[in-house]
């Protein structure tokens, strides 16, 4: 990662995190900061942030360095959760993908993952990028197009001299009543549709695993997820575990290849957990 | 052609989009308005233009007419008859969305633009409101003291007379309303 | 000038009135059926009177241009800036989101809104969907075969419309999408 970041020191930055302000903000990141707080709004997605990471600096989608902008977007993901900016669990979603990714770059492939990329998940979120960029353009032409209130005028004429009537549109009363009971349906709908979120936190999360623990130095690690959270709550548990793996608190094991992964703290050796 | 014929060429054209585009008639002076000061044509030389404009629709199905407010493109009498067969071949239908529209100024007048927009969930359109208007189903009240001084929309008489209501209160209660609504959705 | 070049002279100008007086596109159908029916033009026939009209209009301050659903007479685009000088109200603009969303349907339909989601890579609103359908630019054309039995769907006339397009196939082409070439060994 040698390309310098532009000069972010211009623009001073007034976040403030835990009560100080918070201005180191890492070089490499190429979200001018006092987009932050707007960001939800610039951006339509983690695709959108990533083809933005990717095109910004003159990258080629089908060949990019993956661990750079997995990065990158850990980063921007990991100052928005300190500045407590509330993240689309889409956003999460995406930074567990990569971590995916990275990890399996990382760590030795056997011969067989080498054939075909059907399930390379790196190929997976390329091919999903380029299908989002290419919508994305779709939708710049399609607001590009000639339209009517905007570049389109009709040609009008004068047609009261036409003696007839020309017939209105007949309506029922009883249709008015069918709309009016469709609009309140709709909005009955609409108020059962705002659920207030349970706020999911990595570092709650975090903690929670480390007191699980406590009681059980080896846990499995499906057992840390719960399925009713939905993909959000998983996204959060598996990062709370990168987390933790990342900070050295716990590590994770598998006793044999393809058998159930484990976590156990770190630091404490087998004669201990026996 | 010189400069000048290509310019009166140009002004012909811009006027005569002008009088299609416009819903309504245009005078000399509306025409005139509608240029940039500096260089708004004399009264004279648009003239000359509609007089131009005349006559190249001659042999058309149109033409450019003028009555009391204007010049106005209008059907030629001897095709009216046509124009007649189209207008009954094509009753109009009005949509859903209308109708949602009219229902919540029947029953929650006097509202605004933006009433209509927060309970039906959905942006409202001017050709809506216009549509309404039009039909005299609704009228302007008048302005809610808020920012934008939005118009404020009420039903009137034609409307309870087109509906063969005495008054609003025949119109179904909004309670058995939603009975009704929620009863249509237990069936589901 | 023969009983027949008359026939055709005449058909073109009722053909004319009725596309000027019409306030949407007519087809070659609808403007068929205004005749009496025994008197019907062939739609070969009327085909040949639009063409004729497109050609008289070359020079004109409007064209008949063919949409979706018939054909319609407007101001000639390059005209258009003069006319917006008419009009006071600002046109609506819309958001990347729901252009995006409109893209995928128009490009992919029929599509869930799981879909739209999947390439979006994000939550679909209920408002953006209602939207689209309060517009009449989507539809929804039946329901997939899976578990929920999601509403697909698809994009409609008046979406082809109101984007000045004849068919599907008028929209800008999709760019290609690259083959993927992944090396063995990732480049990290």
């Amino acid at each position: 990662m040698t390309e310098a970041a532009p000069q972010q020191s211009e623009i001073p930055f007034r976040a403030i995190v835990d009560g100080k302000p918070y201005e180191d903000l890492p070089t490499d990141l190429y979200i001018p900061p006092e987009a932050l707080d707007v960001v939800l709004d610039a951006f339509e997605g983690p695709l959108d942030l990533l083809l933005y990471l990717i095109r910004k600096q003159n990258l080629d989608i089908l060949n990019i360095p993956i661990l750079q902008i997995t990065e990158q977007y850990m980063e921007y993901i990991s100052i928005a959760d300190k500045l407590k900016l509330e993240l689309a669990a889409e956003y999460l979603l995406m930074a567990a993908l990569l971590a995916e990714i990275k990890s399996r770059l990382l760590l030795p492939r056997k011969a067989e993952q080498i054939e075909g990329d059907e399930d390379d998940p790196r190929a997976v979120l390329i091919r999903r990028l380029q299908e989002y960029e290419r919508i994305k353009n779709a939708a710049e032409a399609l607001d590009e197009l000639p339209r009517m209130e905007r570049d389109i005028v009709l040609a009008s004429i004068d047609t009261s001299i036409v003696k007839v009537q020309r017939p209105k549109a007949d309506v029922d009363f009883q249709e008015i009543v069918l709309a009016l009971q469709a609009v309140l349906k709709r909005a009955d709908q609409l108020s059962h549709h705002v659920i207030t979120k349970e706020p999911l936190s990595v570092k709650e999360r975090m903690t929670k695993i480390m007191q699980q623990l406590d009681a059980q130095p080896q846990l499995l690690f499906k057992k840390l997820f719960t399925f009713e959270e939905g993909r959000a709550g998983v996204v959060v548990a598996f990062l709370a575990i990168l987390e933790l793996s990342k900070a050295e608190l716990v590590e994770i094991t598998q006793a044999e290849p393809f058998s159930e992964l484990s976590i156990r703290v770190k630091n404490k050796t087998k004669a201990e957990i026996a | 052609m010189s400069d000048n014929q290509q310019d009166q060429k140009e002004l012909k054209r811009i006027i005569e989009a002008l009088l299609f585009a416009s819903d309504s008639p245009m005078s000399l002076q509306q025409l005139q308005t509608v240029f940039p000061e500096l260089e708004a044509p004399s009264k004279q030389t648009i003239q000359e233009a509609i007089d131009a404009i005349c006559g190249d629709y001659q042999n058309s199905a149109i033409e450019l007419h003028q009555v009391a407010s204007g010049w106005r493109f209008q059907v030629k009498q001897e095709l009216a008859s046509w124009v007649a067969r189209l207008f009954t071949h094509k009753p109009p239908k009005y949509s859903r969305a209308l109708l949602e529209t009219l229902a919540i100024i029947a029953y929650q007048q006097p509202v605004t633009r933006g009433d209509i927009e927060e309970i039906r969930g959905v942006s409202v359109s001017t050709y809506m409101i216009d549509t309404l208007l039009d039909r005299e189903w609704i009228k302007v009240a008048g302005h809610k003291e808020s920012p934008g001084r939005p118009s404020l929309y009420v039903t009137t008489k034609q409307f309870l007379d087109y509906f063969n209501l005495a008054s609003l209160e025949e119109m179904p209660a909004l309670q058995e309303l939603e009975a009704l609504a929620i009863a249509g959705e237990m069936e589901i």
